[in-house]
């Protein structure tokens, strides 16, 4: 930035995913000093490009301000400015090392993928798995019940919450799925009870995929699904403890991008992170 | 493979194979001209030392499935078979066995002849459901060997023992009625001598076999285990038994010690040596490699080159001077120990004395979707590991035949966070 | 028997259908709703369509015979067949030479074998993955940003057709943004995402065997692309019901069953 | 002696029961009390119970059973009655056990064991090698021998030898047993308004877990109230149902068909009704049991043998149960299941039996595209 002494370096992490493209710059202390939030639709380049200038004028900053681009997410390779890229399994075990350093396991549901991921004492990912070749049970499920149902995605987890008898959702295709929530509205149930139901069929199918790493406390819950609150609420229920929730959770994917970055370019955090 | 001129132990070792293989083809195309018996077999169980005696063509289903998929021509052949009816989730190699029968038995690889006969075992029970198949498509009598199996867990299986007598008693018997009807069939004599001929030869390949599985204890590795490891399996099985089948183990062990003595190395940076479970992903062997080489990572072994190598039981040869009864014990014996490894396979493959001769860094579990026989413990198997001995695992499943199963991006997410991890912990010692 | 009147009601996941037909069955009255899965506005709605198009009124209605997978959901019907019966009826009625029939619905592909006697011998259904179904194609559309109509149209446009090799209808859409953005166009994707329906399609004909003549019903009939790729995949012919009934056919095959239904009924009535 | 609903209910409590109560109770009356789980299909327990053990059939969940913990073991490609199989060990269930034996009878099946040791450490698992190939001359001596081995690790369990009187006893009460069962499904074939499908496979699957003697009890009383039931014949298409031999259909499956159609016959638990004819209880009891399992037995998928072309062996069942079709269904994922489905159905095409091809998983709680299929099944055979 002009008139300053020291040029201070800036570094971004772009996550590209399957649904939502996100991107945060972070400055030589590890804070974060932009976001940008956007679909994906048609053009992943494009998307990841719309996010990161988001992002840029959100900090106030132009592109040259950046000395290092990390890309992450299924499109990671299809961003052009970036300079190099890393699988967001890393990502959202550095993001969320980094927000709760506590972190054991993370659990990461978003639009097409739902990943568990164990972690050792370092922060280095131990083991990890992921849904299989079909997104059932992955935040596309959800997706398709907000679209059918008629309601925004954020307010599906509290309106679920108000649920006294939840169905039980036994189709397990995405698509389909779709089916099932009209045969209960026409079967007269109530839309909390249906919601709910799919909610339960998510958390079952997440926890049974994250007990394949071995579940081990604390544990962090990053992705986009993560924002909903009856989810949030049903995986403590489920698995009996609490829950690291970030209000940034969506963004962990590319906060640990960015933290590769800084660690790329000689930053401070990274050192910290190192030799905690 | 790397820019210098420097020798490839490989270079032979292919070249050779491909050429036994293309002859084998050729012949396979001739049988049915020549009216020559010709039976189906697998790799597993299947006695070849015998049918040699009888002069009887062996076409491997199995590898002329996999083929299919290298050749990139497996899906019309699966497609061909789900029409006729089969599931989705049948083994593929059964749908592109049944796909090219529907297609009047024509391969890439060349005309193949429709068996007159078929021999199915127990190793694994799709062969079984395999001959029955063939006995309707192609109205030829089937033989089920059984070979009984590892019963538990780390229980001793000892000659002498009464187990041990009664299931060989059993093989033996068997064997015996398999002779009969190779005799119906071929209108041939059994010859005995004939058969100690041919367990000379599996001998000589078993003792260079041994010798080429161990040099890869070797850094550098001097072979792929996955990519060149297809290529060995498909040798140990169409010329096991023969002269020019012991001859080319023998001239591949020599390559490899020269290629040792010039520390040759199948990738230029070996950084990670790796164990491969599982059967290999066919439809995308190139793809799949890639992804692994540009980690500089090589499997360095696989048990599935003991499994299929069909007579490799420790240092247990056969005896030629009782030929049958040895052939009973041989086959008893090695697929007794290769299903007492997959069934209860910690104990068998995952022990820390193989882990530490061959410098192993990680273990990759590929499961086939249609395959349960080698897949179905995998996902238990990588549990347990990971949790007792702290072993790095990547669990993948794609197929061994249906590209459809092979997902690009998906695969080399999960690839590229493994050796992420493996990196940090191999190198920056984080854990 | 004076002014027989029956309807047929088909109620699908993707749109609820109904035809009138006299006793000659002669189609007299004919309605079309989407279902948007509010079944019973839409069965009323396509009711009401399908009467005010034969200029008839309710009570003339003697027998009302529901189908589809909302058959159950009909509050007025005298009976209910399951549409396996009700395609192969009408495809029956229609072309009498026909013995297999396959219907490409939004939830799932039925091929149906019939005998000379219109009788289903044998059927399959797809698995119970949307990746080969009406819905596959209609996802891959919504998210080309484009409608169900659309779908035929884009198609025809295409150069060089792109398989869609995903095996499942979500994972599908990621494949098509990746395609999109290495600038392949929308036509070729569509294409070739109907190639590849086409070819599972097909794939589930074979087992109930393939011998001619076939007949498509439901509403893949409206996509000629789509029938062109069956035909090509069949290496033939495929009869297609005339005069815009394709989509009708289910309601055409209740309405024909509720039909003889109601005739054999008198018929018991005289003799007793 | 109870009324013919009470004692249908007690059945379905029983069949349905995830705690295993009854052999816990069992276990608990005395000390020193062994239980013996196997796996399907078939197994003979005769040489359990000869030693005083009982021995239990492991049949799967079913519907109820919430499933959270198995799908870490195994993946994707694998069949439900595994996965809830190792649910029930998972969630200590099974820690009851004393032994648990599983079959070559598939593929995935033979791994159990092998799961079973890797998974529960304490509780010792094996693999029965019942022979693949009964049409061989040494199959015979060789299961004998098998049984020998059996009997030896029984022992060693049970804590005493077992004498040739008490497998003679046992093989007796077995008897009796299938011969009750056979009766059972007699009465099916002649009057099936009787007795459905769905309450018979109750009455059977109780048989799974209760100790013979009380099954006999159960099975005597049933027999004894059924030609009295208030029931009266219906227009229904007589059908026999194959491929439940391992994995089984929820309840509500069956109940979805008989809307339809009389099952007349089917192969639900086939494993309890393998042996076709009494074991002698001359001679060598054991050798005995063991000819049997080679010489009068039924049929499954999970067998080859060249002597039984299943497709000929369905067809055979069919017209003794005078049925109008079959229904050939199939557990989803299972390997021999499905294989099996495509020689029924070449074969019916030629021989013009009518008949439907379904998939199944004991999970599976909807039923709308069965329900499709059995209607039309029904209505091309109803409305010709
Ligand atoms: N505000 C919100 N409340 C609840 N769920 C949300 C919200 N925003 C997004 N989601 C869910 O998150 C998913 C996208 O998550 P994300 O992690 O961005 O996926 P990806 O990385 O695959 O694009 C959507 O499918 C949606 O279900
Ligand atoms: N105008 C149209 N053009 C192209 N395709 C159409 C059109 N109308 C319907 N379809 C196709 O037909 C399918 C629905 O057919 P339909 O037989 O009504 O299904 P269902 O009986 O399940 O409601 C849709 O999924 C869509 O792909
Ligand atoms: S199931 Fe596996 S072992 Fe068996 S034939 Fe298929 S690929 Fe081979
Ligand atoms: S079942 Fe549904 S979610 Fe799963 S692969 Fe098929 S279309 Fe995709
Ligand atoms: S249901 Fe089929 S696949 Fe599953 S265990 Fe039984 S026989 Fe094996």
């Amino acid at each position: 930035m002009a008139g300053m002494l020291f040029q201070e370096e800036y570094v971004a992490g772009v996550d590209v995913g399957s649904t939502q493209a996100k991107a945060v710059i972070l400055n030589e202390a590890g804070e974060i000093t932009g976001r940008g939030l956007g679909d994906v639709k048609g053009n992943v380049s494009q998307a990841a490009r719309e996010v990161f200038d988001m992002a840029l004028i959100n900090a106030s900053l132009r592109e040259d301000d950046i000395a290092y681009v990390i890309g992450t997410g299924y499109g990671r390779f299809r961003i052009a400015f970036g300079d190099a890229q890393i699988t967001e399994i890393s990502c959202h075990t550095r993001g969320a090392r980094h927000l709760f350093p506590n972190t054991r396991t993370v659990i990461d549901i978003g639009g097409q993928d739902t990943k568990a991921i164990r972690t050792g004492r370092d922060g280095n990912v131990l083991d990890f798995t992921m849904n299989d070749k079909c997104s059932a049970g992955t935040g596309r499920f959800l997706g398709a019940a907000a679209m059918v149902l008629e309601i925004p995605l954020p307010e599906l987890g509290p309106l679920a919450l108000a649920s006294q008898n939840p169905v039980k959702i036994t189709t397990t295709c995405t698509v389909f799925a779709e089916s099932e929530i009209i045969s209960y509205v026409a079967k007269g149930k109530k839309t909390e009870d249906i919601l709910m139901g799919m909610h339960e069929s998510i958390a079952q199918r997440t926890i049974s995929l994250a007990q394949r790493v071995g579940i081990e406390d604390e544990l962090t819950f990053t992705g986009g699904v993560s924002r909903n609150p009856c989810m949030v609420k049903l995986l403590e229920q489920f698995l009996g403890m609490k829950l690291n929730v970030s209000s940034e959770s969506q963004y962990i994917g590319a906060i640990g991008a960015a933290l590769f970055a800084l660690e790329r370019i000689g930053g401070h955090v990274s050192e910290k992170g190192m030799n905690a | 493979m790397s820019q210098t001129v420097q020798y490839s132990p490989l270079d032979k070792v292919r070249s050779e194979a491909r050429r036994s293989m293309e002859a084998w083809f050729a012949r396979l195309g001739q049988a049915e001209e020549k009216r020559e018996p010709v039976a189906n077999v697998f790799v597993m169980g299947n006695c070849l030392e015998l049918l040699q005696v009888f002069d009887v063509h062996m076409v491997f289903p199995e590898i002329l499935a996999l083929q299919t998929a290298v050749r990139k021509v497996s899906l019309d052949y699966i497609h061909a078979a789900e029409g006729w009816g089969m599931s989705t989730d049948a083994c593929n190699y059964v749908k592109a066995d049944v796909g090219m029968a529907l297609k009047g038995m024509q391969h890439p690889g060349g005309k193949i002849p429709k068996p007159s006969l078929a021999i199915g075992s127990n190793i694994c029970l799709v062969f079984t459901k395999w001959a029955e198949i063939w006995e309707r498509l192609h109205k030829c009598p089937a033989f089920i060997l059984d070979i009984p199996l590892g019963r538990a867990h780390s229980r001793p299986y000892v000659p002498g023992s009464s187990q041990y007598e009664a299931d060989k008693e059993y093989v033996l018997a068997q064997l015996w009625e398999l002779v009969e009807l190779l005799g119906k069939i071929t209108g041939k004599r059994f010859d005995p001598t004939k058969l100690a001929e041919a367990e000379a030869h599996t001998n000589r390949a078993m003792n260079a076999w041994r010798g080429i599985l161990e040099i890869n204890q070797n850094t550098p590795a001097l072979y792929d285990a996955l990519a060149d490891g297809v290529v060995l399996l498909g040798m140990i099985n169409i010329a096991r038994g023969t002269k020019e089948g012991a001859d080319f183990f023998e001239m591949a062990l020599e390559e490899f010690k020269r290629g040792a003595e010039q520390h040759y190395g199948v990738l230029p940076h070996e950084k990670f040596r790796l164990l491969f479970h599982g059967v290999a992903c066919y439809p995308a062997m190139r793809r799949f490699q890639a992804m692994f080489h540009g980690w500089n990572s090589v499997f360095v072994t696989s048990p599935y080159l003991t499994f299929a190598c069909g007579g490799f039981v420790g240092d247990f040869l056969f005896d030629t001077s009782k030929p049958m009864e040895s052939l009973a014990e041989l086959t008893l014996r090695c697929n007794h120990l290769a299903h007492q490894a997959m069934y209860f396979t910690d104990e068998f493959l995952f022990n820390r004395a193989l882990m530490e001769k061959f410098h192993i860094d990680g273990i990759v579990f590929h499961a086939v979707k249609s395959c349960r026989t080698v897949s179905t413990s995998h996902a238990n198997t990588r549990e347990f590991l990971s949790r007792h001995h702290r072993l790095p695992c990547l669990y993948l499943e794609s197929d061994h035949v249906d590209p459809r199963y092979f997902s690009e991006a998906q695969i080399k997410n999960r690839v590229d966070a493994f050796f992420e991890a493996l990196t940090q912990k191999k190198f920056h010692g984080r854990e | 028997m004076s002014e027989v009147y029956v309807t047929g009601i088909d109620v699908g996941s993707t749109y609820t259908k109904c035809i009138i037909v006299d006793e000659n069955s002669q189609v007299i009255g004919r309605g079309l709703v989407k279902s948007a899965y509010r079944f019973a506005k839409a069965i009323e709605e396509s009711y009401a369509q399908s009467l005010s198009d034969a200029n008839l009124q309710r009570e003339q209605v003697c027998y009302v015979a529901a189908t589809g997978y909302g058959r159950f959901m009909v509050p007025f019907r005298d009976i209910q067949l399951t549409e396996l019966t009700c395609h192969a009826w009408a495809a029956h009625h229609l072309f009498s030479s026909t013995r297999v029939i396959l219907d490409i619905g939004g939830q799932d592909i039925k091929a149906i074998k019939i005998d000379a006697n219109g009788k289903v011998r044998a059927f399959r259904l797809n698995d119970k993955c949307a990746a080969g179904t009406g819905a596959f194609l209609e996802r891959i559309a919504r998210y080309l940003d484009k409608t169900t109509d659309d779908i035929a149209r884009m198609a025809q446009a295409a150069h060089q057709p792109v398989p869609i090799s995903s095996t499942c209808a979500v994972f599908a859409e990621s494949e098509v943004i990746n395609q999109l953005s290495t600038g392949v166009s929308a036509e070729d994707i569509m294409a070739g995402a109907i190639l590849s329906l086409a070819q599972r399609a097909v794939n589930l004909m074979r087992p109930v065997g393939l011998e001619p003549d076939h007949t498509l019903t439901g509403g893949m009939t409206k996509n000629a692309f789509m029938i062109r790729s069956l035909e090509k995949e069949l290496e033939g012919n495929l009869n297609i019901p005339p005069d815009g009934l394709g989509h009708l056919s289910g309601a055409l095959g209740a309405a024909l069953m509720g039909l003889r239904r109601l005739k054999k009924l008198h018929e018991e009535n005289e003799r007793n | 002696m109870g009324c013919l609903e009470d004692l249908l209910y007690r059945s379905r409590v029983i069949a349905e029961d995830l705690q295993f109560q009854g052999p816990k109770a069992w276990k608990a009356a005395q000390p020193h009390r062994k239980v013996l789980g196997h796996f399907q299909v078939y197994f003979p327990e005769e040489i359990a119970h000869a030693a005083g053990m009982l021995p239990i059939k492991i049949v799967g969940g079913g519907n109820k059973l919430e499933a959270r913990r198995a799908d870490a073991h195994l993946g994707s490609f694998i069949c439900s009655i595994m996965r809830s199989t190792l649910e029930l060990g998972l969630s200590g269930r099974l820690s009851f056990l004393d032994m648990m034996v599983t079959h070559p009878i598939c593929d995935a099946a033979r791994h159990l064991a092998g799961i079973w040791t890797r998974t529960f450490p304490n509780q010792p698992a094996q693999i029965l090698y019942l022979p693949q190939n009964p049409n061989s001359k040494a199959a015979v001596k060789y299961l004998y021998h098998e049984y020998q081995r059996l009997q030896r690790d029984i022992e060693q369990i049970a804590g005493h030898s077992i004498s040739e009187e008490d497998l003679r006893k046992s093989i007796a009460l077995y008897n009796e047993n299938r011969s009750l069962l056979r009766e059972l499904y007699n009465l099916r074939k002649e009057s099936p308004w009787l007795l459905s499908a769905s309450e018979s496979f109750v009455i059977v699957k109780a048989g799974t877990i209760l100790p013979k003697e009380e099954h006999n009890q159960l099975l005597r009383e049933i027999l004894s109230l059924l030609p009295e039931r208030n029931a009266k014949p219906q227009d229904k298409v007589r059908v026999v149902f194959v491929g439940a031999f391992c994995e089984l259909p929820p309840i509500e499956m069956i109940e979805t068909m008989e809307e339809m159609c009389y099952v007349v016959d089917d192969d639900f638990l086939i494993g309890l009704r393998w042996l076709t004819e009494d074991v002698s209880c001359e001679g060598d009891p054991l050798w005995n049991l063991a000819a049997a399992y080679i010489e009068h037995s039924t049929w499954a998928s999970t067998q080859y043998d060249c002597h039984k072309p299943k497709e000929k062996m369905l067809e055979c069942q069919v017209r003794a149960a005078r049925a109008q079709g079959a229904i050939c269904a199939a557990a989803k994922f299972c390997e021999p299941g499905v294989d099996d489905q495509i020689a029924y159905a070449k074969h019916f095409d030629s021989a013009g039996v009518s008949y439907i091809l379904v998939e199944f998983e004991e999970k599976q709680t909807s039923f709308e595209r069965l329900k499709m299929q059995t209607e039309t099944f029904a209505e091309a055979i109803l409305f010709e």
